[in-house]
């Protein structure tokens, strides 16, 4: 085992870690763990774009944007955080300018901006051109001019590094009124090294928290096959809790099975869905936009179609995306990337075969709580010392209930350089935390657990049957039934999980081994999300309850807050505590969403 | 480095094998132009001797082999040609590959005019 | 929308199969896969796995097949497996490409498939080779923006033209399958490879940029540039489509012109 | 487990891709440039030797001592078989050089091997131009008219 000692360390290189590393890494001594090459992460995938109220194109202004992102969430976004997101947008794509990123541009040289679903003008008017885009790979783009950024100020990373455990202490310590309690401070996180299998202990004044989502949590994903949560189980284990987990976003049109998105433009420039009979059938649950709907609705008629029977294909699991009545010429030029895809994953030559399509788990609304200046929360509103979270990894929370298109880019850029520079000022005030004894001696034990298990599961049996369930019940659609069932399996799965067993025995490159640990951060994050979409009984946003089919704000116009607590039994799950944060309202009142 | 012996051989495209073979006959020309120097300079020593070894070449044998030089001499230079144009030429690099097509026909033309003339001198005048 | 679209029907007839019912097509294949275990034994060697696939499978899950169900052993990186990460380039067939983005039905499958890590950098196990010098090169050609004088307020303003002069080499993902497939690259490693001069293209040619300069400097190396041959490989294995090959005649360009 | 490897990237990155110091001046740019314009100019030369020696008249059955004093009584020949001389072996030799660079891993095996190379070089077009400069069609064993 190695120690390092640092100022900042900085978990993830994704978007928002490596843009939090570019204001930490000019200000603090920074590294950045990452357990993939930074290239690699999947802020790369995104194609859409990032919103701003730049006004370069049409008239716009970030009241408007805020108001989107409040009313987009079913409002349960905090106002504050959703104000400081848009105002301070348009200093992120600006920066990001600056740094390089090659936008778009407008006739006149600007940046220029198209349509988003849910960004309008004067609160909810008509569409307003807000996206700044690069073709259609804004995300790749942020990625790489991010990453170029890192290199030019010579950010220290440490690729193929693993955090398996946040290094805590708690200290006694009273509130204002005299109560006692615990305060956790942070002294340091431990790491893998992939390539010689050996650990390595960072201590740091500040810990950024910047790992990215969970979507594969769920088998049909738009999300990359490393995103298994890690960050938000690992905050989790350590006793901090987890902000709305219930409410996951599924992308209407992934290719049926493999989950790979296509931009909502298709249905933009006309693709109408069908079943088995030929029948559009959003006629039947919008019957004025029909394809056009919101994404929460479309995703639910889509699996409403496969659950009554009038699915499609061999096992009649999904719908279909038709645009063979489009001008091959309007889709080649508007819709190169889908066209791409369906080619290429399905074979399915899209001009005049419909593209298999059903909805995908897209985006974790959910994740480690934080304040506006990204400092990690351990209750409602106590902030851990030292230690900050941004991007898909936390929830500040600016996306409510559901996000809206080209937010998660922007939440990335602003939070994530709020959090670099938060974390940078931190360590200069700060002292080290002092490490605990065998600061290492979880992981080692996690790990040889898993070596010596010579047990009779296989991790990618459990793996399949979790997200198997996941898809089945815990998707668009969810009643008290389904939800049971999930946490049935889950716990079934959490027994045998301790009867694995791994191949693979050595120190290099063991992805047998990381595959298991990841496969126990699933099953922490499966299980909060089953738990929490139980408590929650009411519809709203990416949530919905068939049971429960009404948005209910005099209950639940609140957060949920997961805690991992050996004593509590929530939903008959044992160990886990649900309790609710107030959210922050500034001027927006609730209204029925409606668009 | 053994432990990472390097497993199939890399199956390139034209680009590639044209490149292999742009490279074995750039070397089989420099290796021949090396002797035929040392060769020629025999003019400097001895008439007789130099007779001697051109008649060397005027066998049969070395016929085919100058034939085969002659080859090499061909694409080498067509081929380089055709480099010269993917460096300067715009759309050098676009039409590579057709570009090698032309190449190779012209020097199965070019060549099969040499290869006519040149094998019935050598082999029709004994 | 302001064009007026015909309003689809409401209902059509769908071709036979596309329905609904049936049996997934599938289909067996050997997967030859080159090992190389480190820990195990000191020479690479190759190992055939007996799979049965189907239509839409790729060789990335053929990959995860064996690794999930016959052998945890086998070790290869992914992630995103669609193609845009740049984890998965490996030799598939004898030519570099991303595993996420050949589909099986595409090779010929009476045949055994071979699957080779990219020739030239250190093997490390299995598929995984290390990295470092190929992003040590990259990192050399100072990819990012440099340039002079005040930083404007707003936005730099770029002409579309501009913008697109260097769209092409703005697509890397940097899954080394060009520079892996470079014959010099492969027996001199001290060549910068084709995707450090594909990302210096990119800066080069960028209206924005001022060190433009400089990079063709770094790039006017006996390790640079004119190491080329072009011999194309990096063009046809790029998953990206970049034009490699034309990126770097475009540096070597630049390079003459600026000093001659 | 028996076997002992080094530990990955413990020198992060291998011997085998540390780039020398930078070299300073444009030869490797001149050299390639040299590479395309002696290319061209020796597809004239060289083509025109090949005919004039292998096609015209008897072909290669005419070649002989007096077939050569004959050439080299012209002046423009001369220069000719000179002009390809040097830019033929200068054209191999830095083709050649390349190859070496390309193949040849170690330091100290690329000296020996592009010192030889030179070494052989020099000699053949020192030697090729004397022979061409102080050309006696009276040598020993002539059987020239002009000589007998
Ligand atoms: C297909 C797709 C399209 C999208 N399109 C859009 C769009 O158009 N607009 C928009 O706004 N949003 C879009 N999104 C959402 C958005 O891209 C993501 O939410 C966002 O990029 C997340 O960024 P991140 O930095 O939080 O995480 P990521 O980019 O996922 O990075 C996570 C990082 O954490 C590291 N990491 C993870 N676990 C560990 C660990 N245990 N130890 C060390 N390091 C670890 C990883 O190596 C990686 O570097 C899209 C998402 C997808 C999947
Ligand atoms: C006939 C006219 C010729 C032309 C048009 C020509 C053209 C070229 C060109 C353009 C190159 C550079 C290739 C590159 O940089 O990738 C080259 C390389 C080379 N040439 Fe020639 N050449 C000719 C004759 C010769 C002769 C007569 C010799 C031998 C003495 C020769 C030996 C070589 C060698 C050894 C190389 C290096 C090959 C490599 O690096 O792979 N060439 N030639
Ligand atoms: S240029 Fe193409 S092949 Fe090379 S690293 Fe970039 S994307 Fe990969
Ligand atoms: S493969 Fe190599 S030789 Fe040049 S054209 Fe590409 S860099
Ligand atoms: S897994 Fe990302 S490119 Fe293949």
């Amino acid at each position: 085992m190695q120690v390092h000692k640092y100022d900042v360390v900085i978990v993830g290189a994704g978007g928002a870690g490596m843009r939090a590393a570019i204001e930490s890494g000019q200000r603090a001594r920074t590294a950045v763990l990452t357990k993939l090459y930074p290239t690699r992460s999947h802020t790369g995938a995104a194609q859409g774009g990032m919103c701003a109220a730049l006004a370069n194109v049409e008239e716009d202004n970030w009241e408007w944007h805020t108001f989107d992102t409040i009313k987009g969430g079913d409002y349960l976004v905090d106002q504050d955080a959703a104000e400081v997101m848009a105002k301070e947008a348009i200093d992120a794509v600006l920066d990001l300018e600056k740094m390089g990123l090659p936008f778009n541009r407008t006739p006149e040289g600007k940046i220029d901006q198209r349509r988003f679903g849910g960004h309008t003008r004067d609160h909810g008017k008509a569409a307003v051109r807000r996206a700044c885009y690069a073709a259609d790979r804004t995300g790749h783009m942020i990625l790489q001019t991010l990453y170029q950024n890192c290199v030019k100020h010579n950010v220290e990373f440490y690729n193929e590094y693993y955090v398996l455990d946040l290094l805590m202490v708690e200290e006694d310590a009273y509130r204002e009124d005299g109560t006692a309690y615990k305060q956790k401070r942070v002294a340091g996180v431990v790491s893998y090294d992939l390539a010689t299998g050996e650990l390595h202990v960072f201590q740091a004044k500040s810990v950024v928290f910047a790992s990215g989502g969970a979507g594969k949590v769920f088998k049909t994903t738009s999300n990359a096959h490393t995103l298994t949560g890690d960050g938000m189980s690992i905050a989790f284990r350590s006793g901090l809790p987890l902000e709305d987990m219930e409410f996951f976003q599924f992308h209407p049109t992934g290719l049926a099975g493999l989950g790979i998105l296509l931009t909502e433009g298709a249905r933009g420039e006309g693709a109408i869905l069908r079943n088995s009979d030929g029948e559009r059938f959003m006629e039947r649950y919008a019957p004025t936009i029909k394809d056009l709907a919101p994404r929460d609705i479309v995703a639910r008629a889509m699996a409403n179609e496969v659950r009554e029977g009038r699915g499609c294909g061999p096992n009649k699991d999904y719908v279909l995306l038709d645009l063979t009545h489009l001008e091959p010429e309007h889709i080649e030029s508007k819709l190169p990337d889908i066209t791409e895809f369906a080619r290429t994953y399905l074979g399915v030559e899209p001009f005049t075969d419909p593209v298999p399509v059903y909805p995908t788990a897209h985006y974790a609304m959910g994740g480690v709580p934080t304040n506006i200046n990204t400092e990690v929360l351990q209750d409602n509103d106590t902030v851990v010392p030292g230690l900050f979270a941004a991007g898909e990894v936390a929830c500040v929370s600016v996306h409510g209930s559901n996000r809206l298109g080209t937010n998660s880019l922007l939440d990335i850029n602003v939070f994530g350089k709020r959090a670099g520079v938060a974390a940078a000022e931190y360590s200069k005030t700060a002292d080290f935390v002092e490490l605990p004894e065998n600061p290492e001696a979880f992981v080692t034990a996690q790990i040889e657990g898993v070596l010596s298990g010579n047990g009779t599961e296989r991790v990618s049996d459990l793996r399949s049957t979790l997200q198997e369930t996941m898809d089945a019940n815990v998707q668009v659609f969810r009643d008290e039934r389904s939800l049971k069932e999930a946490r049935d399996v889950i716990e079934d799965l959490r027994r045998r999980y301790k009867n694995i067993s791994v191949q693979d025995k050595g120190k290099r490159f063991n992805l047998d081994l990381l595959e298991a640990i990841e496969l126990g951060f699933l099953l922490d994050l499966a299980e909060v999300i089953t738990v929490a979409a139980l408590h929650r009984k009411e519809s709203r946003g990416g949530h919905y309850r068939e049971d429960f089919p009404n948005r209910d704000d005099e209950n639940f116009m609140k957060h949920s807050m997961s805690y991992r607590d050996a004593e509590a039994v929530t939903e008959d799950i044992k160990g886990i505590r649900m309790e609710t944060k107030p959210v922050v309202f500034t001027r927006y009142q609730p209204m029925e969403r409606k668009y | 480095m053994s432990k990472t012996s390097s497993g199939t051989l890399y199956r390139g495209h034209e680009g590639m094998w044209s490149w292999v073979g742009h490279r074995v006959t750039g070397v089989v020309i420099f290796l021949y132009l090396l002797v035929h120097v040392l060769d020629t300079a025999m003019v400097r020593v001895d008439a007789n001797a130099y007779d001697a070894i051109i008649s060397t070449y005027q066998t049969p044998w070395m016929a085919l082999g100058e034939t085969g030089l002659v080859a090499a001499i061909l694409f080498h230079a067509f081929n380089g040609l055709r480099l010269i144009l993917v460096d300067f030429w715009k759309q050098g690099t676009k039409y590579q590959r057709q570009m090698l097509w032309g190449v190779l026909i012209l020097w199965v033309i070019v060549f099969a005019g040499f290869a006519i003339r040149h094998l019935s001198i050598a082999f029709g005048s004994h | 929308m302001s064009t007026e679209l015909p309003e689809p029907a409401s209902k059509i007839e769908l071709k036979p199969g596309v329905g609904g019912g049936g049996e997934i097509p599938s289909f067996d294949i050997t997967l030859r896969v080159r090992r190389y275990l480190p820990e195990a034994t000191a020479d690479a060697y190759w190992e055939d796995f007996k799979l049965t696939m189907y239509g839409t499978d790729r060789v990335l899950d053929a990959l995860h097949k064996v690794k999930w169900e016959q052998d945890g052993t086998l070790s290869f990186r992914r992630s995103c497996a669609h193609g845009v990460c740049g984890s998965d380039a490996m030799r598939i067939n004898g030519r570099n490409r991303l595993a996420c983005k050949t589909l099986l039905k595409d090779l010929d499958t009476s045949k055994p498939i071979t699957v080779e890590a990219i020739k030239g950098l250190p093997l490390e196990k299995d598929l995984i080779v290390d990295m470092e010098p190929f992003f040590q090169s990259y990192r050399e050609i100072m990819p990012f923006l440099i340039s002079k004088g005040h930083e404007p307020t707003k936005e730099r303003y770029q002409s579309a033209e501009d913008r697109e002069r260097f769209d092409d080499t703005t697509k890397c993902i940097l899954c080394a399958a060009c520079t892996s497939s470079c014959p010099v690259f492969w027996t001199d490693g001290q060549y910068f490879g084709p995707a450090a001069i594909v990302n210096a293209h990119r800066f080069i040619f960028d209206s924005r940029d001022d060190a433009g300069d400089m990079r063709l400097e770094i790039l006017n190396d006996k390790e640079g540039v004119w190491r080329c041959r072009t011999t194309f490989n990096c063009s046809e294995a790029c998953p990206r489509g970049i034009q490699v090959t034309k990126a770097i005649a475009e540096v070597k360009q630049a390079i003459l012109s600026r000093t001659v | 487990m028996s076997v002992s490897i080094p530990a990955p990237r413990s020198q992060r990155i291998d011997p085998k891709y540390k780039r020398g110091p930078k070299s300073r001046s444009s030869f490797e740019m001149l050299a390639w440039l040299f590479m395309r314009l002696s290319g061209v100019v020796l597809i004239v030369l060289i083509f025109g030797h090949l005919f004039a020696n292998l096609m015209v008249g008897e072909g290669i059955s005419g070649i002989g001592f007096g077939f050569v004093a004959g050439k080299w009584a012209s002046p423009i020949w001369q220069f000719w078989d000179l002009a390809m001389l040097w830019l033929a072996m200068l054209h191999g030799t830095n083709g050649v050089r390349t190859i070496i660079n390309d193949y040849a891993e170690k330091h100290a095996t690329r000296a020996w091997l592009k010192g030889i190379l030179y070494v052989a070089t020099i000699f053949i077009i020192v030697l090729g131009s004397l022979v061409i400069f102080t050309f006696d069609p009276c040598v020993a064993g002539s059987q020239l008219q002009q000589c007998l």
